[in-house]
This record gives C-alpha cells, sequence and structure tokens, in this order.
C-alpha cells in the first residue's frame, strides 16, 4: 500500500474529517484526523486495512494542544502507521480505542497518568505509574522538574 | 567391632564422677549416691547429652557439608572464609541468630508462635535416643524401634502447621497447609516400602535389621524400595523436588516467613536433624547400616569406633545423593506431587513388598537351600 | 525485644512486673534490690514476655563481658543475611555477586526473602516515592541488629534520576545508612567490598 | 481473595505487584500494578542533550542496555537527520546481539531459578559474566555501557577482539546444550511448564502481546526480518518459532534465539574483519554531547539553525518490540521523547494468560514472560 | 486450563531433547559438573585474587579450569578518575559535559591569585561513571582508571577532591587505552565584529592563552557620526589551539562571540 492510496481510500470514506495523510519517515505516513471520528477511523484501520497489531498509544503536550498518536501495524503489508490527533489543552479527551484493541488498556492509562489525556470508554481509566491520588500530570510542560541545584547537598571531602 | 557402648562409657563416667562426688559426703549420703539408682539417673543425664551434643554437632557438619557439596555443583565454593574451609560458618549462623531479637507479630497466636519451634526440634530430636548407630550405641532397644522412630518422625506436620497457623500470615498459612498434606501423603509409600525391607528382615528392630543385613545389603533386592523410600524421605524431608511447603517463588518463605532470630535457627536445626534422620534411616533399612561388606579387608573395620566412622561415612554420602538431587532437580506442583505419591509410589511399594516376599520365599524352597536365619 | 509484646496488667492487681523492667534503664535491672521479676504477680500469660525480658538483659549483661561479647561480634559480622529484594540495576549486579564467579556465600552472605530472618538491607536500585513507604516497612520488620546499604548511586544520593519528580534522592533519608558504596552500578567486587567493610564497622563498632 | 504477590516477593524479579484474586487454589482475575520504578526517564529526558540521553537507556532496560540503546539511537539519527557509517551499524548489531544473549541467559537464570532448581541460575549467570566480559573490553562498562552515540560508536573495536568473540560463542553453543539437558531433559521441569500460560497468537495480537511470547505461538514475527533495521536486512538468520503458545515454548523460543544470535554475531564479525573504516559520522554538531562537550548559552542557540524532524524506531529488544517516538523541534534538546515498553504490555495482558490456572503456576508463567521493571515503569 | 487454551501443546519440533527416564539426565548432567569444579571451580577468591591481577590477565580461568573469558579488559574499564593537576588548564569542559552535574571546579593550589586554578571536584555518590568528562577533556589529563572499590562508611567520603584524584593518578593505574579522538571539524568560535567593545575579557579568561588581542585600525569619523566608545582591538582565536570550552562566550559582556563554521 502507499500513501497515496492510504490518503484517497481514507478521504473518499471519511472527507474532511481526515486532515490530511503526511510523509514520515521509515513509516507508511501519519494520518492527522479530527477526533471526533476516532472509534470509525480506528475500526476502519483494523478491519478493513488489517492494521491488527496497536503499538504505541501516546500523547504530546504543545503549546496550544494536546496531540495523541497512535501507532499502528500492519501484518499483511508489514508497514507501520501513526495516527495523530490534536484536543484542545482544558479538555483533552478522546475515545478510547480497547474496544478495538484491547492492548490500548495499558497504553491509554499511561497516557492519562502522565500527560492527562482522559479517554472516554476506558474501562478502568487509573494512574498507572504514579500513586493515586497523585495531582499532577508529571509530562505536562508546565511541570519543572528540579534543578539539579535544588537537591544539592553540599558535602565537600578535605 | 569395639565392645564399647555409648551406654557403657556413660555409665563409666556417671560411676566415676559420683564416686567422687561421694567422697566428701558422710557415709549413709555416699552409699546412697553410689547405689545403682542414682548411678543409672545420672548415666542416662550423661548418655542423653551425648546424644545431644554429638547429634548437634553432626547437623552442623551436615550444614557445611550440603552447603560445600552443593557448591561445587553449582560451580562455586560456598561457605569457605569463616574457619577452615567454612567449618565454622554455621556456628557463626547459630550464634548470630541467638543473638538477634525474636519478633512476634502483634496479630499472631502467641502460645502456638513459641510452642510450635520448640516442639518441632525437640521431638526430632528424640529420635535419636532410639537410634543405633553401632553395635550398642543406641539409647533403647526396643522390639518396635523402626515404627516408633518412623511415628515420632511424622510428628512433624502438627506443629508445622501449628506454627504456620499461629504466625498469622497468608502464605505460612498456604505453607503450612501444604506441608501438612504433602506429609501425610508420603507416610504410605514410606510405611509399604518399610514394610518390604521387614518382610525381608523379619523384624521391626533396626539392630536386627542391620544384622540382617551381613550377607547382603537390602538396596540389591530390594532396589524398588529404596527408590519408594529416597523419595519418600525426601518429601517428608521437604527437600528440593518436593520443598513447596518452602516454595521461595510463590510463598516466600513458606511456613516460616514470619519466624526470626531464635524461632528460626530452631526450625532450621530441625529440617537439618530430619535430614539427618532421613540419611540414617536409608542407611540402616538398605546400606547395611555400621556393617561393612566381607570382602572389605579387616584393617579397615578393626580400628576402634570402625563402626561408628563407616556409618557415619555412609550416612554423610546419602545425605551427598539429597544434595545432588537438589542441584540437578526444579520443584513439583501440589498436585504432580500428590499424584506422583499415590498413583507411582503406593504401587511400586507394593510391588516391592512382593519383590520382597518372593526373595523371603526362594530362600525358604529347599531346592535352592533354605536359610533359616533370614527369617523367612 | 520491644514493646511487641506488652504484659497486659491485669485489673485489680498492682502494673504487672514486666511492664516496670521495660521502662528501667538497663543499668538499673540486677543490681542489689531490684529484682529481675516479681515471681508472685506471674500469671502463665505473662510468664513467657517476663522470662524473654529476663533472659534478655541477663544476657546484655553477659555480653558486656570480655568473653561473651566478642564471640558475638564475630559471629555477627560472619554471617550477614541480606534481604532477598531487587530494586533496580544494582540487584542485576548483586544478583552476579552470588554468581559462581564471585560467590558472596564464601562469606557466609545468604540471601533471605523474609524480612524476618534478614540483618542486612541492600538497596540496590532507584527507591521512588511509592515504594518508600514499603522499604521503611521492610527495615522495620527486620529483627535487631541491623545494617543497612546503599548499593549504587540511586539509592545513595538519587543518582543519575535524583531531579526527576518521582524519585527519593538518596535513602538516607528513609532508613539509616551503614554503609555506601559507590557504582553505577557498582561491580560485584565492589559490593563485596562494601560488604567487607560493614564487617570490619560491626568490629570496630560492635553489634 | 485478593493476594498480593509483591513489590517484595522473590517471585517478581524487581519491583511490581501482582493483585491475584484466587478462589482456592485457582486464579480467577489478576491486576498487575506497576511503577514503583518509574523514574521520569522521559521527564528526564526533556531536559538532556542527545547523547546524554544514553546513559539513561542503559539504565531503562539494566539487562539489554545496549538493545536500548539501540533503540534510541535509530530514533535520534532519524529525527537529527544523521546518517552513521555502516561499520557502526555492524558493531551495533553486534553488540545488540551479544546483548540479546546476555538478557536471555539473565532470563534463564532467573525463570529456572522460580521453578526451584537453583544450580541454572549460576550456570546462567557463570556464562552471562563471559558476554559481560566482552562489553567490558570494548565498552568500558558491565552493565551500563554508554557505548552509542548519535551518528556512530563511540569507539572502535579493540584488536583481537573477534577472535575472543569467537572463543566465547562457541563456548556458549556447548553450554545452550548443557541448558535442555538439565530442564528440557527434567520429566519435572516439563510437567511444571507444558501447557501453562497458553496465549494463541489471536489473543496476543490483540492484546498487543510481542517477542518471545507471540513467537512461541507459532506467529513468525520479527521485526528484524519483518522491518529490517540497521544492517539485519544482510544478515542471514532464521526466526526463532514454536507452536505450543506455552511456557516451554517460550523457553524454546529464547533458547533458539540465542543460537541464531550466535550466527548473526558470526556473520558480523567476519564482516568487521574485512571492512575496516570510521565508526563516526563526520560533520557532526557539537552540541549533541559526548565526546563533544555540549557547550551552550543562549548567544550560541539564538546564532545556530537546528534542524526539525519527527523520529521513530522499533526495535525487536530480548523481551520484545521496543519503541521510541522523538519529537524534534530544533534545539539542543528532544520536545519529547515517548518509549514503548514491551513488557509493560506483556505483563498486562496477564489479565488473559494468568486466569484459570493455579497459584503455583504463577511463578514459571511470569517467568517466562522475562519482566525487567526498568523498562515497564521507565 | 485457562479459558484461553485455544491450541493444545502440540509436539514441538525435534530440536529439543525428550526426558530419559525421569530425571537421569539432569542428574548427569549436575554431576558432570560436579566432577569438573571438584579441583577449581570458576570462583574468582575475591579479596586475595582479583580479576585484574597478572595472573588473570591473559585468560580468565572461569567455567571449572577452562581458560576462557576475556583478558585484557581491565584497561579499559571505567573507573575512579584519575586527574593530573598539572596539566589541567581549568576548562570546564569536563563540568560541562557530565549528564549528572556531579562535577564541581573547585580552586587548588598553584594559580596566580588574580585567575585562581580550578580543578573538577567529583562526587561520587551521583557520578554515573559514563565517561563523557574524560572523552571531554582536551588535555588528557581526567581519565578514568580500572580502579572500582568505592565503598564508605560516611556519605562525605565520596567526593574526590582534586588532590585526592591526583593521588589515583600518581599510582600509576591502568588508564582508558581507547580514548575518542577529538573531532577535526568542530565549530569555531567566530567573532560579531560591529558588537565588540575589545575588552580583552575572552582573551583574560582564555584557558589556552589562545586568544590574543589584535589592535584593528580606528576608522575616522564622517562628520556627525559618532564613533562606538570602545577599545580598538579585537580578539584572534589561535584555531590549533583552541579547546573550545566556550569560556570566551560566557564571559563575554556583549554575547559577540558566537559557535559557527568560517565558510
Amino acid at each position: 500500500m502507499k500513501r497515496d492510496e492510504l490518503a484517497a481510500s481514507l478521504t473518499a470514506r471519511f472527507g474532511d474529517r481526515i486532515l490530511g495523510v503526511d510523509a514520515f519517515p521509515g513509516l507508511l505516513g501519519r494520518v492527522r484526523f479530527d477526533s471526533t471520528i476516532a472509534l470509525e477511523l480506528f475500526r476502519a484501520f483494523r478491519d478493513d486495512l488489517k492494521f491488527v497489531h496497536l503499538t504505541m498509544v501516546g500523547a504530546t503536550d504543545w503549546v496550544d494542544h494536546r496531540e495523541v498518536f497512535y501507532v499502528l501495524w500492519s501484518d499483511a503489508d508489514l508497514v507501520y502507521v501513526l495516527l495523530s490527533t490534536n484536543l484542545p489543552p482544558d479538555a483533552p479527551t478522546i475515545a478510547s480505542a480497547v474496544p478495538i484493541w484491547p492492548s490500548a488498556n495499558a497504553h491509554e492509562r499511561e497516557a492519562w497518568d502522565l500527560v492527562g489525556v482522559r479517554f472516554e470508554g476506558h474501562p478502568d481509566l487509573r494512574r498507572i505509574f504514579m500513586p493515586e491520588g497523585y495531582a499532577y500530570h508529571p509530562l505536562l510542560r508546565s511541570f519543572k522538574i528540579h534543578e539539579p541545584e535544588d537537591l544539592e547537598v553540599k558535602v565537600r571531602s578535605d | 567391632m569395639s565392645s564399647a557402648s555409648l551406654f557403657s562409657v556413660s555409665d563409666t563416667i556417671a560411676a566415676w564422677l559420683l564416686a567422687h562426688i561421694a567422697y566428701v559426703f558422710p557415709p549413709p549420703v555416699k552409699g546412697w549416691l553410689t547405689s545403682g539408682d542414682v548411678v543409672l539417673g545420672l548415666t542416662a543425664l550423661i548418655f542423653s547429652a551425648i546424644l545431644l551434643g554429638a547429634s548437634m554437632i553432626n547437623v552442623i557438619v551436615l550444614i557445611w557439608w550440603e552447603r560445600k557439596l552443593l557448591g561445587r555443583f553449582m560451580d562455586r565454593r560456598g561457605a569457605m572464609h569463616v574457619g577452615f574451609a567454612g567449618l565454622l560458618q554455621n556456628f557463626a549462623d547459630g550464634l548470630k541468630l541467638f543473638r538477634k531479637d525474636t519478633v512476634r507479630p502483634t496479630q499472631a497466636d502467641e502460645l502456638g508462635f513459641w510452642l510450635s519451634p520448640t516442639a518441632y526440634l525437640v521431638t526430632s530430636l528424640v529420635i535419636f535416643a532410639i537410634l543405633p548407630i553401632s553395635t550398642g550405641w543406641n539409647g533403647g532397644s526396643l522390639p518396635l524401634t523402626l515404627l516408633l522412630a518412623l511415628v515420632i518422625f511424622s510428628f512433624a506436620p502438627l506443629f508445622i502447621f501449628l506454627g504456620a497457623w499461629a504466625s498469622n500470615n497468608k502464605y505460612a498459612l498456604i505453607g503450612g497447609m501444604r506441608s501438612a498434606a504433602q506429609m501425610i501423603a508420603y507416610e504410605v509409600p514410606i510405611l509399604l516400602a518399610v514394610v518390604a525391607v521387614v518382610v525381608l528382615a523379619g523384624s521391626f528392630d533396626l539392630t536386627t535389621i542391620v544384622m540382617e543385613q551381613r550377607n547382603y545389603w537390602f538396596w540389591a533386592p530390594l532396589f524398588l524400595a529404596l527408590i519408594v523410600f529416597l523419595t519418600g524421605m525426601l518429601a517428608e524431608m521437604e527437600r528440593i523436588p518436593f520443598d513447596l511447603p518452602e516454595a521461595e517463588a510463590e510463598l516466600v518463605e513458606g511456613w516460616n516467613t514470619e519466624y526470626g532470630g531464635m524461632l528460626f535457627a530452631f526450625f532450621m536445626l530441625a529440617d537439618y536433624v530430619r535430614y539427618l534422620v532421613g540419611s540414617i534411616l536409608v542407611v540402616l533399612l538398605f546400606l547395611g547400616g555400621w556393617t561393612l561388606p566381607s570382602y572389605v579387608p579387616s584393617v579397615l573395620t578393626s580400628f576402634p569406633l570402625a563402626g561408628i566412622v563407616w556409618f557415619m561415612v555412609k550416612v554423610y554420602l546419602v545425605f551427598g545423593v539429597f544434595v545432588w538431587v537438589r542441584a540437578s532437580l526444579p520443584r513439583m506442583r501440589t498436585d504432580q506431587l500428590l499424584r506422583l505419591g499415590w498413583m507411582r509410589m503406593v504401587p511400586l511399594a507394593l510391588l516391592s513388598v512382593i519383590l520382597a516376599a518372593l526373595v523371603v520365599a526362594a530362600h525358604c524352597l529347599p531346592v535352592l537351600g533354605c536359610v533359616p536365619s533370614m527369617g523367612g | 525485644m520491644s514493646g511487641q509484646v506488652p504484659a497486659a496488667p491485669k485489673a485489680g492487681n498492682p502494673p504487672a512486673a514486666p511492664a516496670q523492667i521495660a521502662d528501667m534503664p538497663l543499668e538499673v535491672i540486677g543490681q542489689p534490690g531490684v529484682p529481675f521479676v516479681e515471681i508472685e504477680t506471674l500469671r502463665a500469660r505473662e510468664f513467657i514476655p517476663a522470662a524473654k525480658e529476663a533472659l534478655s538483659s541477663l544476657l546484655k549483661e553477659q555480653a558486656e563481658g570480655k568473653l561473651i561479647r566478642p564471640v558475638f561480634n564475630w559471629a555477627g559480622r560472619n554471617s550477614l543475611f541480606p534481604l532477598h529484594w531487587g530494586l533496580a540495576c544494582c540487584a542485576i549486579e548483586f544478583a552476579a555477586a552470588f554468581g559462581a564467579r564471585w560467590d558472596a556465600e564464601r562469606f557466609g552472605v545468604v540471601p533471605r526473602s523474609s524480612p524476618r530472618q534478614c540483618d542486612l538491607l541492600i538497596v540496590n536500585g532507584t527507591v521512588t516515592w511509592k515504594v518508600a513507604h514499603k522499604l521503611i516497612t521492610l527495615y522495620e520488620q527486620m529483627p535487631e541488629p541491623k545494617w543497612a546499604i546503599a548499593m549504587g548511586n540511586c539509592a545513595t544520593g538519587g543518582g543519575p534520576f535524583r531531579t526527576a519528580y518521582s524519585v527519593v534522592p538518596g535513602v538516607d533519608k528513609l532508613i539509616p545508612v551503614d554503609v555506601y558504596i559507590a557504582g553505577c552500578p557498582p561491580r560485584p567486587e565492589n559490593m563485596l567490598d562494601g560488604i567487607l567493610r560493614l564487617e570490619q564497622l560491626i568490629k570496630e563498632r560492635g553489634a | 481473595m485478593w493476594v498480593n504477590m509483591g513489590p517484595q516477593h522473590p517471585m517478581t524479579h524487581g519491583l511490581w505487584n501482582l493483585r491475584v484474586r484466587i478462589e482456592g487454589e485457582i486464579i480467577k482475575d489478576v491486576d498487575p500494578e506497576m511503577g514503583f520504578l518509574h523514574r521520569g526517564i522521559e521527564k528526564i529526558s526533556e531536559d538532556r542533550h542527545y547523547n546524554e540521553i544514553i546513559t539513561l537507556m542503559d539504565r531503562t532496560c539494566y539487562v539489554a542496555g545496549l538493545s536500548w540503546e539501540h533503540l534510541f539511537i535509530i530514533a535520534a539519527e532519524e529525527a537529527l537527520h544523521i546518517v552513521p557509517p555502516e561499520r557502526a551499524e555492524y558493531i551495533r548489531v553486534l553488540s545488540a546481539e551479544l546483548q540479546r544473549i546476555g538478557s536471555h541467559l539473565m532470563w534463564y537464570a532467573a525463570f529456572v531459578q522460580d521453578l526451584g532448581l537453583t544450580t541454572p541460575f549460576l550456570y546462567g549467570m557463570r556464562d552471562r559474566d563471559l558476554i559481560l566480559d566482552l562489553f567490558q573490553t570494548y565498552t568500558g562498562g558491565r552493565l551500563t555501557y554508554e557505548y552509542m552515540r548519535v551518528g556512530g560508536v563511540r569507539n572502535d573495536l579493540p584488536l583481537g577482539f573477534t577472535a575472543r568473540c569467537r572463543q566465547v560463542v562457541d563456548w556458549l553453543m556447548d553450554r545452550f546444550v548443557e541448558y535442555d539437558r538439565l530442564c528440557l531433559s527434567s520429566t519435572i521441569f516439563r510437567e511444571r511448564c507444558d501447557g501453562l500460560g497458553l496465549l494463541s497468537a489471536e489473543d496476543a495480537i490483540a492484546y498487543g502481546v510481542t517477542g518471545p511470547m507471540l513467537r512461541s505461538a507459532g506467529s513468525r514475527r520479527d521485526l528484524r526480518k519483518d522491518r529490517p533495521y540497521s544492517v539485519y536486512g544482510q544478515l542471514q538468520f532464521d526466526v526463532a518459532t514454536a507452536n505450543t503458545a506455552d511456557v516451554t515454548g517460550r523457553y524454546l523460543v529464547r533458547m533458539e534465539e540465542m543460537r541464531q544470535a550466535v550466527k548473526i554475531i558470526r556473520q558480523c564479525l567476519d564482516w568487521l574483519d574485512d571492512n575496516p573504516g570510521p565508526v563516526m559520522a563526520s560533520q557532526l554538531p557539537r552540541w549533541l554531547g559526548a565526546p563533544y562537550a555540549p557547550v551552550g548559552n543562549e548567544a550560541y542557540l539564538l546564532k545556530r539553525n537546528y534542524p526539525t524532524g519527527l523520529g521513530f524506531s522499533m526495535v525487536e529488544e530480548p523481551h520484545g518490540e521496543a519503541g521510541a517516538y522523538i519529537v524534534n523541534d530544533g534545539g539542543e534538546h528532544p520536545y519529547r521523547v515517548k518509549f514503548r515498553s514491551p513488557v509493560l504490555i506483556n505483563i498486562w495482558a496477564a489479565k488473559r494468560y494468568l486466569p484459570g490456572y493455579r497459584v503455583a503456576d504463577i511463578p514459571p508463567i511470569m517467568g517466562s514472560v522475562d519482566v525487567c521493571v526498568g523498562e515497564c515503569d521507565r | 486450563m485457562a479459558e484461553s487454551g485455544a491450541q493444545a501443546p502440540a509436539p514441538i519440533p525435534g530440536t529439543e531433547q525428550r526426558p530419559l527416564l525421569w530425571v537421569t539426565r539432569p542428574l548427569a548432567t549436575a554431576a558432570r559438573q560436579f566432577a569438573k569444579s571438584l579441583w577449581r571451580p570458576s570462583t574468582i577468591i575475591y579479596p586475595f585474587e582479583r580479576l585484574e591481577d597478572p595472573k588473570f590477565r591473559g585468560e580468565v580461568a572461569v567455567a571449572s579450569g577452562k581458560p576462557i573469558g576475556v583478558g585484557e579488559i581491565w584497561d579499559n574499564y571505567r573507573g575512579v578518575h584519575a586527574l593530573n593537576i598539572n596539566t589541567c588548564i581549568s576548562c570546564n569542559l569536563c563540568a560541562f559535559s557530565c549528564p549528572d552535574v556531579c562535577i564541581e571546579m573547585v580552586t587548588v593550589p598553584g594559580g596566580d591569585p588574580k585567575h585562581p586554578k580550578k580543578c573538577p571536584q567529583i562526587d561520587y555518590g551521583k557520578c554515573s561513571f559514563c565517561g563523557f568528562c574524560s572523552d571531554a577533556c582536551p588535555e588528557g589529563c581526567l581519565s578514568m582508571t580500572t580502579r572500582y572499590e568505592l565503598s564508605v562508611h560516611k556519605r562525605e567520603d565520596m567526593v574526590y577532591s582534586p588532590a585526592r584524584m591526583f593521588e589515583v593518578f600518581k599510582s600509576k593505574l591502568p588508564m582508558n587505552p581507547i580514548r575518542v579522538e577529538r573531532p577535526k571539524n568542530e565549530d569555531q568560535i567566530l567573532l560579531d565584529p560591529p558588537i565588540c567593545i575589545g575588552c580583552n575579557a575572552c582573551s583574560r579568561d582564555c584557558p589556552t592563552q589562545c586568544i590574543t588581542m589584535l589592535d584593528i585600525p580606528k576608522p575616522t569619523p564622517k562628520p556627525g557620526e559618532k564613533l562606538a566608545k570602545r577599545i580598538w582591538k579585537e580578539p584572534v582565536i589561535n584555531d590549533s589551539d583552541c579547546v573550545r570550552c566556550g569560556t570566551c562566550i560566557s564571559v563575554c559582556p556583549k554575547d559577540c562571540l558566537f559557535w559557527g563554521t568560517r565558510q
């Protein structure tokens, strides 16, 4: 499958909800889509395009939006494809991919824990790494880690 | 074979002691002190002390022996820096555990928590009183020594389960239950294997059983019974293919998870006492005890205490087999263990009983020449 | 022999003797006029704690002596059982030290899985805040006398991760540490060197 | 009844907690609890120069440090538009395959110890030390190597290394036979492992399980074949598979993978003997970090054009398929680094392959997953 | 059985060994190892024998006496640092390159009072032994040795002062023989001439003394134009001596020096 074919078939099906299919080094492409069609798009990718393997779900905190990306693998074509969508930073919510790929469970919990993206329909959206009740989402850019000097224990020999 | 026996040695010591003590007392007390009853009482005390000391030292050396052997199986050295070749390592461990604080969890049952390690150790030690080490070197010679030894040997699950329950810990409780189930299950094949020996020897007395092996050791005709007995002993001793109660990977330390300090040392000691008893039983029942085959040159059998020396050599070698098994086999699962016990070991043991009966019958057939002393 | 086993005072009786003894300073116990235990006030249930107290104080008195103390010191320093607990990278080198090439068992160092049977806590890796209270619990479950070794830089001072939001910058903020081993991770020899140094420390300071 | 197994439990081999709901001895439900070793590596990486992140990669997965370095380096080079010389690629593949053997030996040691068999633990650690000695020869570290750099590797192999490496792998080939004798030939081992932890290929794919666990179910999925990265396309090897989908199958797959790794290593050594050359790309920007000191300040930042880019790489790591996703927004530090840990997903799928078995089966099943908590929690 | 048991365990392809008589094969394997390691197991008796000893130099007798292993592994090991104070030029590059911020430059005796000599002090409680500092050292005076024993009672003892590292240097331990060659096509330090005020700060602080201030002609002001208030000198950098430590850039008050490639 080529990137053009992918773009054509997706556009034919979803119209302008597909915001673009960009080139991406080493991958089939990077599909930018509107977050409202998430579930239908996932289903199309799994059932029609045979991207059976969900490899990665992650999120990036940009200045004005939060990007959620999915990496899929097709056993038939032996390619990866990256889906990406932008969410508003104040209420980042997207439909969960767990009904499509059960493996999204842990990935989405991690994305919620670290970047604070809420996945609707996730069966068990708890924090996975940080303890329950932790107040922050550490991978947000606004969350600053300690400077090394903050923790400096001034020890000196001789 | 030396003519001295443990009883005569302690009798001599007691008489000597009492004679010297009585020297300072006026005649009536002196007469009472040197009377037979008092001497006998002191004899019993000294006898027990010697037995206890010897068995404890043996147990500790046994731990060292296992560590060194296991090290070689694993291509390493084992304890070697404390004392010569690590001989003092286990004394250090014991002293340290004695010194260590013993913590009882607040939720634990107090009486059971304290009682079970002690009782476990004591009941394990009691068996030494009736095990013959060499001619005359045993405490009591009863007609049913073997049965008594096995009965005391099988007290253990009671105390293990008590200790496990008392420590109020999930892992310990599961370990204790597994331990009880396993020990009870393996009583049957062990006893059946013993029956084969008894059929061949015609006696329940361990001394008699050993003396009956003067022509040939019983492992040759009763190889099946030996295998069954070794397997059953491994299960009774909770050693590695059958160490489910202490299965480290699933139950942290098994039934002694909550025990530390001296109580843990008691458990460890009692375990090794049981290993020692098991090895001794194997030697007594199947490997001819303190006797050696007649073709062995008499130089090797005529020095003083030769019986004990050869007996201990055999015991340590048998324990070496246990260590070898530990070094090369993984642990079984409970259901597999029970299935092995009931479906494999019991039939094998029954078969060996039949074999033993056939051997006895063969001895008694006139064609082959009846050997009356075989007890048939 | 701490307050784990408190002797419950019976109603109507004066406060039981063991409780008093537990409160007394050690120097007072055993002096003339101060009984070990008042036998009359003992009930069966109170016997074991009281006997334990008496025995332990006796032992401590004895341990003051010139003969007993070196023996126990020797025993204590030559049989250190570390807790079988792997945190991070250093745990791999910790395991390698028990492998065939270095064989830490030569020094009598045998890892045990239950903290009750251990006297050495080797913190071999990064301690996060999520696991910090479990570490403290494990350390408290170990009976006295006990020691702790901070193995590797993460345990010593957070290591490369000390700037992170989830990492305790140094385990000595949680438990007292006797020996620090530097390295990232330390070689098995380095770990053995740390254990030998701890033995030296015990020899000098006493158990 | 919910039973906690962990975080201090001999079964876990690290810091994680397996909550198990049992009825009698039968497991009804499990809930793995992770995060006890979450060290914020992705966050720290955002504050580091590219080459300085490599020091974190060694510690992310502490039994397969070089594999993770390789993973990060591929993604970083893609994001920074740097092409390494071919000799460096071969050295990286050689390192990754040696690391695969080392990691599998560590797994073997830990897994068989879970079954109560302590001897192979010693054998595995002993033979792994030989691999670590090789690493120490050319990287200078035993467990944390800091060897690969963006644009190549730190140094070339020392003289005589290839001969010594051949000697070691020849010796290891004999040891693999010994391992099989200790485990596969033992009835008790087979009874403990056969038919445990069944996970069919369909389930494995649906639950995202990768690596030896997937290949033990008959799937031939191996990124080294399917999507040849680095120079794997030029090397001859087979994909190790089994069709039992159980613990024994995973054992067989890992043993066969070690033999295939030896095959790859021999080819790499032959190539390296014949083709000397540079191991570091030229024209590297100094702000990458070591071996240059990344001296930067505002003036430096302002007067320089940085390339921007996205990097994505997937690597067949000893535990499974690891991934890295790097956003380079034109700065000295990456804007976002995201890693995919195979172990996290493999553990999480315990919800699928653990229920129905007994408590005593947990150690062999979870042992066959090959848990490395460092990369799981990151 | 598990509910996920979609595949029954099928016979495994014939590469592996089948069990023979229950457990005889593992028993025999263990016994063979026992016989092999009876005389000399592969253990190294650590405090008395060391892997870096000359007797293990050629080959490490691990694995039951069979000589295999890695010989000169020790020279390349990254252990405690050795510092040659005499050749250290206080360029700060080691501190800059440290990813763990464990190097602090401290004053050592020997410098002139205006410009105190600063040498690295390393806190081994933070150091991750990555070797970046010795790679970055332009003079080769900071290198890593094979000493690895670093256990202390007190946290403070982990800090190695320059003097202590100089002692390590004097003990003649093997140091990393594999060194990374300095890059040939590094960025250079360039000057933005209109901004420069000729203040001499860069030349004064340059650790290698490779910056010389050269006079430049003072332009004649056109009528009405005001000349900048500056000293009419400009730094000229001797590229072959420059170690690219960036000290000049950081001390420049006007930010007129920057990294770049000269066309």
